[in-house]
């Protein structure tokens, strides 16, 4: 039966593993995932969740386990956060190439030595290129529906790539907010059970895809599924919002963006926050929306290019940073590629905050909205690149 | 042509397709063929990377692997699939080569053991990182030239086997190509039991040993006949030897080895002396319990 | 799959054989059978490696250049 | 929306004493939200945690830094300037202490402060241990104090946490923080 009670997002996840009746549960704990694999292991122990949990030695060969398991038909779930992602890395390469559609929620935590148990999103960005696809969850709600749905989404035969939610360690991963889960019933007539049409190590049913002769059709191939896996996303989206009542707008949501011809862009447990402060700032009738990035990858590059129609300035507020980068964080470089080709582009203004896992403030995020608009009375971008924490803008832990 | 035919029936049959990309005389091929006789079909074997593994794109069971550094890890999802789904009549064979075993993946196939993960492990110890042109292993002997150790490994090689067997795992053995029927009882034992099973293989290589290619059975035969490679399982924590041959000189295995050429007399005695210590160890053993 | 390059092929003298099956047993590639005319090799997929001859107790095989 | 701020010693049940007025709150229709700030699970560190009431659904998650109120679980923390930081004028305080509400100075006007001696009924209730768990006493001092929640809506929150002997204490522990608790107002 559907519930409703305070949850945190690690408790959530572990909800949405379970209803996603995954199998197998390779992994290795670590802060602030470990309340999540706790979870897991508590409802197995309790006898409400029935799965194989394999306790590794690492996060390496928790992704290796996750790729076998996959590869022999069973669901797999696991989670890890930044040093664990960073050691990983090798690992996390193979699920793409091996076309597997494996689960696993990114805890997002800033990575050593710069950095504390708290989130920015350096660790799921440095995976951005490994064929992963991304979303951002924005609290316990919706990690535990994005789950769900990222079985439906990496399992489908259009797509078959694995999935990974992220959502932010400690202002998701421990935040309690009054969180539904849905009735296992529902969720098995959403998710039926998994079938890969093209792996099967059963002897006597032996099946896997062939060996590429041609690397470079490999790798495109891989790169359609990532493009294919927009669409499904969203129907998916949809799908889940039409039976649960609750919807995400696929890749990007627009909020409080009527009539506005400005915006802040942030991924992640910020946009929470971010909400409150467009409501203030529009209720004082300052003209200025919201878009939230859901999907980092694949990388929403045509709805982005919709936005630059209607707005004609983008804050895009980047929790993580690309040293000695072309200018920026990796989101304002990957919207900056997305907006190159239109000729009448609007103007692109990058803040950093909230890196090595600081708090994301209310005054900070007022203070970026603020210059969104200052530019777009202005029509000049003052700072390309601006580090708000290094700002004296009030407490921040 | 009528011998085709006949060899092609004899393919159709066995579990490992002909033409391998090893090389001529590697012992890879003649080690899967005699194990996977051995295991029979409801098989399946993991693992990805080292030259032995060549013969595993020949092998006509289901096949898995990663990469080099991913021992005992896919497998232990295999595993663990297999377990959701009920399946306990299959057999999971992981493997690895040396470097990967006791160097890259010695704490995966440490923990895998710990773990008493239901699959068999296999270690096909060539002695070195053959596939990358023969560069030194954990498991290079003493003394071996390799590419990275041009004047001979100063260091002895790490005691896998008897490492895993401290994990106090139910079965570990040890097994080489030139007594078949000994590996096949191994292989065959290891299937019924139920947990981590560990084998240890010698691989003769006659491309990074340098050895002419027609004296790898003669090589690794001769690695047992001086106890320089003592066959012995341990089963339940007991010590057992497979056999117990009167020991020939260890010049005798390392003289047709160019890699060992460079030895001097007193190397070669300093080894001949360990090897005898070391025998003498295994005979005060035999039949004993040796997990501490 | 590249074409088996090869200095030497295996050669049998059935008369000499004694059937033992060394040869078969210890083959790398499996290219070796025998059979009850005597010993026949696979020289589609046979590497020359020349274990088969070492392995023979009775010398029945012999490597000989391929022509 | 009221934002409250716990502070308490690593142990002292602070993040779960949070999440039980949450849970109560949500049992009477509210909106809450709990944001825990520790570092590593060590005990004996300072814990914060952030609680927010609404009756709307709550959005924003960041830090408190200008709290409605704040809920202190330990005496040597009161005095503490990162404790009192921030803390709204006209805002409400309950602490944990031995003295009257009239003897204690936040260095701010508040609309209410109250005290109670959790750490002795702790003590007394559930016995004594070098980081006395102080939260459920506090509980029940919260909803005498403030009203945000009934002291009945607690009960179950604590039994959840605590199933069986442990939680009827607690919940003994709880009735007596909202018996014992005194209140000064504005």
């Amino acid at each position: 039966m559907e519930f409703t009670r305070m949850m945190e997002g690690n408790e959530a996840a572990a909800w949405g593993a379970k209803l996603s009746r995954a199998e197998v549960i390779p992994a290795y704990p670590i802060t602030p995932q470990t309340e999540l694999i706790s979870h897991i292991a508590t409802l197995i122990a309790r006898g409400e969740m029935k799965a194989q949990y394999i306790k590794v030695e690492g996060e390496h060969t928790a992704m290796a386990a996750a790729c076998g398991a996959s590869a022999a038909g069973a669901r797999v779930f696991t989670a890890s956060a930044s040093q664990g992602i960073a050691f990983m890395e090798e690992a996390l390469w193979m699920p793409p190439g091996r076309r597997l559609p494996i689960v696993m929620c990114m805890v997002n935590r800033a990575l050593a030595p710069i950095g504390g148990l708290r989130p920015d999103h350096n660790d799921a960005l440095l995976q951005r290129d490994t064929g992963w696809i991304q979303l951002y969850c924005e609290n316990s709600q919706e990690v535990l529906d994005t789950i769900i749905m990222a079985y439906r989404i990496g399992e489908d035969r259009q797509v078959y790539l694995p999935v990974a939610p992220c959502y932010d360690g400690y202002f998701v991963s421990a935040t309690a907010i009054p969180t539904t889960v849905p009735d296992q019933g529902e969720v098995d007539e959403f998710l039926p059970p998994y079938k890969h049409e093209m792996y099967s190590l059963m002897p006597g049913d032996y099946r896997r895809p062939p060996f590429p002769l041609n690397i470079a059709k490999a790798r495109y191939e891989v790169q359609k599924a990532m493009e294919r896996a927009k669409k499904v996303i969203e129907k998916v989206d949809r799908e889940y919002a039409k039976r649960f009542g609750r919807g995400y707008d696929g890749l990007l949501e627009e909020y409080a963006c009527d009539g506005v011809e400005a915006v802040l862009v942030t991924m992640g447990s910020m946009t929470g926050t971010a909400r409150d402060v467009i409501d203030e700032m529009q209720a004082e009738g300052k003209p200025i929306g919201l878009v939230k990035l859901r999907g980092f990858r694949p990388f929403p590059t045509e709805e982005l290019r919709e936005l630059a129609k209607k707005y004609h300035v983008l804050g895009i507020v980047d929790r993580n940073t690309s040293y000695g980068s072309a200018g920026g964080g990796v989101v304002a470089m990957e919207a900056a590629r997305a907006l190159y080709p239109l000729d009448d582009r609007p103007l692109l203004l990058n803040f950093h905050v909230g890196l090595g896992g600081s708090d994301v403030t209310m005054r900070q995020i007022r203070y970026m909205a603020d210059k969104v608009l200052e530019t777009l009375e202005t029509g000049k971008v003052e700072k390309e690149v601006e580090w708000v924490e290094l700002l004296d803008l009030g407490e921040v832990m | 042509m009528e011998t085709d035919k006949l060899f092609d029936e004899y393919y159709e049959k066995s579990l490992l397709q002909g033409g391998t990309t090893c090389c001529p005389g590697c012992g890879g091929p003649l080690f899967w063929r005699m194990t996977l006789d051995a295991l029979g079909p409801n098989t399946i074997v993991y693992g990805d990377g080292p030259c032995a593994m060549c013969a595993i794109r020949n092998i006509k069971l289901p096949t898995f692997g990663l990469h080099f550094s991913f021992v005992a890890d896919g497998s232990t999802g295999i595993v663990a699939a297999l377990a959701a789904k009920g399946r306990r009549d299959i057999t999971v064979v992981s493997s690895a080569g040396d470097g990967a075993t006791g160097d890259i993946s010695f704490g995966k196939v440490s923990a895998a053991a710990e773990r008493n993960e239901n699959m068999i492990q296999i270690c096909v110890d060539n002695e070195a990182y053959m596939n990358t042109g023969i560069q030194k292993s954990g498991l290079t002997p003493f003394g071996a030239w390799t590419t990275t150790t041009p004047l001979g490994k100063e260091n002895p090689k790490k005691a896998v086997p008897m490492i895993i067997a401290q994990h106090k795992v139910p079965y570990v053995a040890t097994v080489s190509v030139a007594y078949p029927r000994d590996l096949k009882a191994k292989i065959k034992k290891a299937k019924g039991i139920e947990g981590f099973k560990y084998i240890h293989t010698v691989m003769p290589c006659p491309t990074g040993w340098r050895f002419d290619p027609a004296k790898s059975v003669e090589v690794v035969r001769l690695g047992v006949e001086t106890w320089a490679w003592p066959l012995y399982e341990i089963e339940g924590g007991v010590l057992k030897l497979s056999m117990k041959p009167k020991p020939k000189p260890i010049e005798e295995y390392l003289r047709p080895q160019r890699r060992f050429r460079h030895l001097t007399k007193e190397q070669i005695e300093f080894i001949q002396r360990e090897v005898d210590a070391r025998r003498q160890r295994l005979l005060e053993n035999d039949g004993k319990r040796i997990i501490l | 799959m590249s074409q088996i390059v090869r200095a030497f092929r295996p050669e049998v003298d059935n008369e000499k054989c004694v059937r033992c099956g060394n040869c078969q047993t210890f083959c790398p590639e499996g290219t070796v059978m025998v059979t009850d005319e005597g010993v026949v090799f696979d020289y589609r997929y046979c590497k020359g490696c020349g274990v088969c001859a070492n392995e023979c107790p009775v010398d029945a095989i012999k490597m000989v250049r391929e022509a | 929306m009221i934002e409250i701020r716990f502070h308490g010693m690593g142990g002292q049940g602070a993040v779960m004493g949070a999440l039980m007025l949450a849970e109560a709150a949500f049992s009477e229709g509210k909106y809450a939200q709990k944001i825990p700030v520790y570092g590593g699970m060590r005990r004996g560190g300072d814990v914060t945690v952030f609680l927010r009431l609404d009756d709307k659904p709550i959005r924003r998650t960041c830090g408190i830094y200008e709290p409605d109120a704040i809920v202190v679980l330990d005496p040597a923390l009161i005095s503490v300037p990162a404790v009192r930081k921030g803390l709204k004028k006209g805002g409400l305080a309950v602490l944990n202490d031995e003295r009257s509400p009239e003897e204690v100075d936040l260095g701010v006007e508040l609309s209410k402060l109250a005290t109670v001696d959790a750490t002795g009924i702790s003590t007394e209730v559930l016995g004594q241990r070098a980081i006395p768990i102080t939260n459920t006493t506090m509980l029940g001092a919260i909803s005498k104090a403030t009203g945000w929640v009934k002291l009945e809506s607690l009960f179950e929150p604590i039994m959840g946490m605590f199933p069986g002997r442990i939680g009827e204490l607690n919940v003994e522990a709880c009735k007596r923080g909202y018996e014992a608790v005194r209140v000064r107002e504005a």
